[in-house]
């Protein structure tokens, strides 16, 4: 007993010193807004979290100051793990008492963050989280995108409407909720508009980081369909495209948001000429004057074209902005407040309106590829 | 009086080669019999056979009139078969008595609830399998190193510890490999004396490998000779000694 | 536990008794003083130490080289969240697919469920050890880094069960840090007694010499499934732990390089040493957050570099390389904690004829 | 399934099992000469694919000239790899050198991210690889016709090595005894290097290709592939390199017509490598074409 109880307790005490030195932190500076930028910088997610990186920070530079205030962004990784997004957000909330949260990219990181969030009551911003479950029953959880259904219903109804396509096949990646979600919304509506409980004719799985999906494809090939549905990562699905071509498939690929990314573009080449997806801006037709001025500065910037998590980080900046500048103050729970009454908010990425659930009412704009470019083909309000 | 152990007709081939070929041997209770015979001669994997580390290709290994082929070697330690190895296997990171307590578990009859509860019949039994170590280790001269490691030991020492974690099992027969092996003449003879004494005193049954001929024609009364896996003879000492066969499968004839 | 020393045991068992209050009452002011963040990593502490522990008791102390803990984490999370959460709450979980009718209306208090997963855990791990414990050293690691991703894909596509890829979200905060620290001090203790018993020495003597083990008639399959079962148990609470710690899981949280943290922890604190780990727990837990400051901007006084995403990683994989290669047994080896060691390195007085008697 | 199907997903599976086969037979030759699963295998194949990627598109070099380069660069690497990580452990317990090459692994994964970045990069498939030929119905991408034959070329090459030179009698001594070989003069160090690379190389190449087929480079993509081929090679038989092959090659068809067979399943595809190693353990513990190594006694 003896050995245990002193050799647990001098652990408990040794835990207890390295955790009050690893907390050590400078004192809080009253006359600066601290903006907590909450995103994947490393692991699987690091490509779509730096991307919305990019766009806050451009958002930051260009609009410093609120309320004579200096706003400082302070980025915690979460590595695109779950144990380590509690733990930044822990840090974010806590420690850095952070007036406002950007983030995540990646529904399931936002979740994780999410109750930690409501607890200390600090208002968070999701970017490009498009899961219905991230801001449902937390009241301090808001974001300035879409939401899959959305995304679902509309994809359905293009390849419906426009593509006039009766058999779709589905491949989807089972281990993202993503894909997985947004393929049964798509599904389900296009079940419904076809009137055919035999319109899905396939669907397949494959996991993450998967590269082989010919057994996959040609399963699907000799269903014949008219449109595949392919929710996922732009890469699995860029290769997916790709393998699909290659085994004589020249069915319509269709797509969500997270295509809208360049590498889906390098890693395709031309077998993704011609795929289309719906997402949240189109960087080739501004469609007001932030976007304008986002497309410049951006450009300027970084000197390469931005995605559309970019632009909707940048618009998260700018809504938390105006929010403080209505609640004229940086309160996390004036800010809260405030951000539910923001209506018609002029985002580079569209009109954005927070409604009762704290989700933003916005258009889809969808997408094709054309001469190794994204072009942008149309818009979709929502009803 | 019927045998002890008794193996008929044992085989042991590794892929094509033949190992062991047609062993029998027949060892009577309270006997010390001998193993010997050249360098790869099967001794070894003779004792591997019968105390079950390896299963015989073909042929039946009886131990107290049961049949023990093929069955585990904890299980055939269980029915009271004891070895000590050739190449020294001890317990290296764990001290001397420990080394003999570890042999003691299977005859404890404990559980693991009671074990780690501690519940004084556990407690009970743990006295007394400590006793019993300590005894041992006096018994073969370790007393004073119980605390130490096993690996610490000399090899002389380390031997002895073997023989003495051998008997912690409670055997009626036990298997010796190369008892004397890098011992000098003056230790050789207290190990004749020692194992005379053991066999006596725990009523045991001893089977020995050994290159050391005078202590196999000092302690054994008959004795099995191996060469190339087949017993080419088996007899008295003075028989042994005598045997054409024997002495050619030593210095090797033309 | 001293019965079988003829030891004084006064000195000692007073530390110790002073050592145990001291531990209460200072984990009731950290429960009172501490802010989230803190109490957080303070939690996440005691949950590794178990895993730590846990792994150690294959790795370390009978030396079975098994890298599937973190499936056996992840059944227990599971087992424990889908018990533990009210039916209304996993039933807004399923949005995609209803959860089996079955497993709705299953609820069960913390503890019960806690204790089924690791129940749940130990069995799997028991099935897994009858299966696989025939084979050693690297086809044993290979087959349970195996056994543990088909166990992350099984979660992943048994959607009316597990939620699939959606995971759970939810689940109720009940991993206080009584219940965490609880859990470390209990299994701690059934640990060191375990490895003190007749059992322990009968695994370690697998460890050190698998054959004469089994000749000395230690039933080594046997033991080897036991102690199997009982890692996997462990690991199994430690899993739902950390559920009810996150309040969120998914599949993906619980691929192979999970262990990998882990094996990191009992490598550093050193192979075979309850002490070790438990102190490679806390230090690496706490590192973990504290060397955060790597992957940010790094000031280095002439120059200010920008953030480099995984350097903290970095740092660690190159410390567990640099342990293994210049310092294998780790901080401990296979050596434990005891008050005689405070005092050979001169942190106590040195035990004098009469004990009890401190100061200089 | 029609005829048409069968043959199309035939294709598919000796595709992807050449392309196993070939990295599992560097798995196999380490293995055999040092019983050390380099986990690190799968990690030196992904920095083959890096290197060979930075030639082309930063450093702008000619195809041909950035893949030779990678492959010599990314032998100096796991040459490198075995004297820091691998050597100094070499008559440590198995455990501990178990534990380096997962923690090789480790680092090298990490230091490839932020090297690197995590972001995935494309590809630059050179035009010659780019065709796609219809054969009867059956479509295969070019590339998927020279991966066989490089495999195949390959494997000749390595089994003239291995059963005609006098190296490759020297590493066969070591594989059966190192201190035997010790002991009989060959310089064991030496043949463990090259050793290491061969296996180096074979990553290499098997990065390369890899990334001709599946164009898309991030950290983490020779973790899995790491791991289905040494699957691959316990399955044909750790240290034989004709079992490497024929691991490879079954992987790849069980992997693909399992799915084609049962479409229901393809969300498990991940875990039928490891189904498979587990049911060859227990039957066969020593691989299809494997040689028994029991523990002297």
């Amino acid at each position: 007993m003896n050995k245990i109880v002193s050799c647990l307790t001098v652990a408990a005490a040794m835990a207890v010193g390295l955790s009050m030195v690893s907390c050590s932190k400078p004192a809080t500076d009253s006359d600066v807004i601290k903006i907590g930028v909450f995103e994947p910088l490393t692991g699987a997610n690091g490509a779509g979290g730096a991307d919305e990186y990019d766009g806050i920070k451009l958002a930051n530079k260009l609009f410093p100051e609120i309320l004579g205030k200096k706003v400082q962004l302070v980025a915690v990784d979460n590595k695109s793990d779950k144990v380590e997004a509690a733990n930044a957000a822990t840090v974010l909330a806590q420690k850095e008492k952070v007036n406002a949260v950007i983030g995540s990219w990646g529904s399931s990181l936002s979740m994780s963050g999410g109750p930690i969030f409501a607890e200390a009551k600090i208002p968070a911003v999701a970017v490009s989280a498009t899961n219905p479950a991230v801001t449902k029953g937390n009241e301090y959880y808001f974001r300035v995108c879409f939401l899959d259904p959305f995304q679902g219903v509309v994809g359905a109804t293009y390849a419906f409407n426009t593509l006039k396509a009766k058999k779709v096949a589905i491949i989807r990646e089972v281990s993202n909720d993503y894909s997985v979600g947004l393929a049964k919304f798509f599904a389900d509506e296009f079940v419904k508009l076809t009137g055919d409980q035999g319109a899905i004719v396939a669907t397949s799985d494959y996991n993450t980081g998967d590269q082989d999906f010919s057994a996959q494809l040609t399963n699907i090939k000799k269903f014949e369909p008219d449109a595949i549905f392919a929710p996922g990562n732009y890469t699995e699905s860029a290769l997916i495209i790709k393998q699909a071509r290659a085994l004589g498939i020249n069915a319509q690929f269709i797509g969500g948001d997270t295509w809208d990314m360049a590498a889906f573009l390098e890693v395709g080449g031309p077998a993704v000429e011609g795929a289309v997806f719906s997402t949240f801006f189109a960087n080739d037709v501004p469609i007001n004057k932030t976007s304008e001025s986002f497309l410049k500065s951006f450009r300027d910037e970084y000197k390469k074209e931005p995605s559309a998590v970019s632009a909707l980080g940048y618009d998260a900046y700018l809504v938390i902005l105006d929010a403080i500048k209505r609640a004229n103050s940086a309160e996390p729970q004036k800010i809260r407040d405030a951000l539910t009454q923001t209506k018609d908010f002029e985002g580079s990425a569209g009109a954005i309106t927070i409604n009762a659930e704290r989700n933003a009412d916005k258009a889809a704009v969808f997408k094709t590829v054309k001469d190794g470019k994204f072009a942008f083909l149309t818009t979709v309000k929502p009803q | 009086m019927s045998s002890l152990l008794q193996t008929i007709e044992v085989n042991k081939q590794f892929g094509g080669l033949s190992a062991v070929t047609a062993l029998n041997m027949d060892v009577q209770p309270g006997e010390i019999v001998g193993l010997i015979g050249p360098n790869g001669a099967g001794k070894t994997t003779s004792f591997n056979l019968i105390t079950g580390v390896y299963k015989p290709t073909s042929g039946k290994v009886m131990f107290d009139g049961k049949d023990i082929t093929g069955m585990k070697p904890h299980a055939i330690t269980h029915l009271g078969v004891a070895r000590t190895f050739q190449n020294i296997r001890l317990f290296k990171e764990m001290s001397v008595l420990e080394n003999v307590l570890v042999a003691q578990h299977m005859r404890m009859g404990t559980n693991l609830l009671e074990a780690t509860l501690r519940l004084p019949s556990y407690m009970k039994k743990e006295r007394h399998v400590h006793e019993r170590a300590r005894a041992l280790l006096d018994e073969v001269g370790l007393s004073a190193h119980e605390g130490n490691k096993a690996t610490s030991l000399p090899y002389g020492k380390q031997r002895r510890l073997e023989i003495a974690r051998a008997l912690a099992t409670e055997p009626k027969l036990l298997f010796l490999d190369e008892p004397a092996a890098g011992m000098n003449p003056q230790e050789s003879v207290e190990l004749m004396d020692f194992i005379l004494k053991i066999r006596d005193q725990f009523k045991l049954t001893i089977v020995l490998i050994e290159h050391h001929m005078q202590v196999v024609m000092g302690v054994c009364k008959r004795m099995y000779v191996l060469d190339y896996g087949v017993t080419i003879a088996h007899g008295t000492p003075e028989e042994i000694q005598k045997n054409p066969k024997v002495i050619e499968a030593y210095l090797g004839v033309e | 536990m001293n019965t079988l020393q003829k030891k004084p045991m006064s000195r000692d068992a007073m530390l110790t008794l002073g050592a145990a209050v001291i531990g209460l009452v200072l984990l009731f002011v950290f429960d009172s003083t501490f802010d989230r963040f803190t109490m957080q990593i303070f939690k996440l502490c005691a949950i590794n130490i178990i895993l730590a522990l846990s792994l150690n008791l294959i790795n370390g102390f009978t030396g079975l080289f098994s890298l599937g803990h973190a499936g056996f984490m992840a059944v227990g999370a599971y087992t424990c969240a889908l018990l533990a959460m009210t039916p209304d709450q996993k039933a807004t979980n399923f949005v995609l697919q209803p959860i089996a009718p079955w497993l709705l209306d299953l609820h069960l208090p913390f503890l019960p469920a806690l204790l089924v997963s690791g129940l749940i855990a130990g069995f799997i791990g028991w099935f897994l050890g009858v299966v696989a414990l025939r084979l050693r050293d690297d086809y044993l690691a290979i087959a349970t880094l195996g056994f543990s991703e088909i166990i992350r894909v099984v979660l992943t596509n048994t959607q009316s069960i597990t939620n699939g890829s959606l995971g759970l979200k939810g689940i109720p905060r009940y991993t206080t840090m009584w219940w965490a620290w609880g859990s470390a001090v209990v299994i701690t203790l059934f640990l060191v007694l375990l490895i003190k018993s007749s059992y322990g020495r009968a695994f370690k003597s697998i460890r050190d010499n698998e054959i004469a083990a089994e000749s000395m008639g230690v039933d080594v399959f046997g033991m080897k499934v036991l102690s199997f079962t009982i890692s996997s148990f462990l690991a199994g609470i430690a899993g739902g732990l950390l559920a009810h710690y996150l309040t969120t899981i998914d599949p993906k949280q619980f691929i192979f390089l999970k262990t990998f943290d882990i094996l990191l922890i009992v490598v550093l604190g050193g192979v075979g040493s309850i002490t070790g780990s438990i102190v490679a727990a806390i230090v690496v837990t706490i590192s973990m957050e504290a060397l955060r400051f790597l992957d940010g901007p790094l000031n280095l006084g002439f120059m200010v570099t920008n953030g480099v995403p995984g350097l903290r990683m970095v740092f660690f994989s190159a410390l567990l390389m640099v342990v293994v290669i210049f310092r294998q047994q780790g901080l401990m080896g296979t050596s434990e904690f005891s008050w005689d060691s405070l005092s050979r390195i001169g942190l106590l007085p040195k035990r004098g004829p009469k004990s009890g008697k401190g100061g200089e | 399934m029609d005829l048409q199907t069968f043959l199309q997903q035939f294709v598919n599976a000796l595709s992807l099992g050449s392309l196993y086969a070939l990295i599992a037979i560097g798995y196999t030759m380490v293995y055999g000469i040092l019983r050390l699963i380099n986990f690190a295998h799968g990690d030196v194949f992904m920095i083959g694919g890096y290197l060979a990627f930075y030639g082309v598109s930063t450093f702008l070099m000619p195809w041909w000239l950035a893949v030779c380069l990678a492959i010599v660069v990314t032998t100096v690497f796991g040459v490198g790899l075995e004297r820091v990580a691998y050597r100094p452990l070499r008559d440590s317990p198995r455990i501990s050198i178990m534990i380096s090459a997962i923690g090789a692994s480790f680092l090298i994964e990490n230091l490839a991210i932020v090297l690197f970045d995590a972001r995935p990069k494309a590809f630059p498939v050179s035009n010659l690889f780019a065709g796609n030929h219809v054969i009867g119905g059956v479509h295969i991408a070019a590339v998927s016709l020279i991966i066989p034959v490089v495999t195949a070329v390959l494997l000749a090459v390595l089994l003239w090595i291995v059963h005609r030179t006098k190296t490759g009698m020297a590493m066969r001594a070591v594989s059966t005894d190192i201190d035997a070989a010790r002991l009989m003069a060959i310089d064991v160090n030496r043949i463990v290097s090259i050793t290491f690379a061969i296996g180096s190389a074979l990553a290499a190449i098997g990065g390369i290709l890899w990334a001709l087929k599946y164009p898309r480079l991030e950290p983490l993509m020779g973790i899995m592939p790491g791991l289905k081929c040494f699957i691959a090679a316990v399955v044909g038989g750790i240290g034989s390199i004709a079992g490497a092959v024929l691991g490879g090659l079954l992987l790849g068809l069980i992997e693909l017509m399992t799915i084609a067979v049962l479409p229901e399943l393809t969300g498990y595809k991940d875990a039928f490598a490891f189904v498979l190693l587990i049911m060859v353990l227990l039957v066969k513990p020593t691989g299809l074409l494997g040689k028994n190594q029991g523990e002297k006694v």
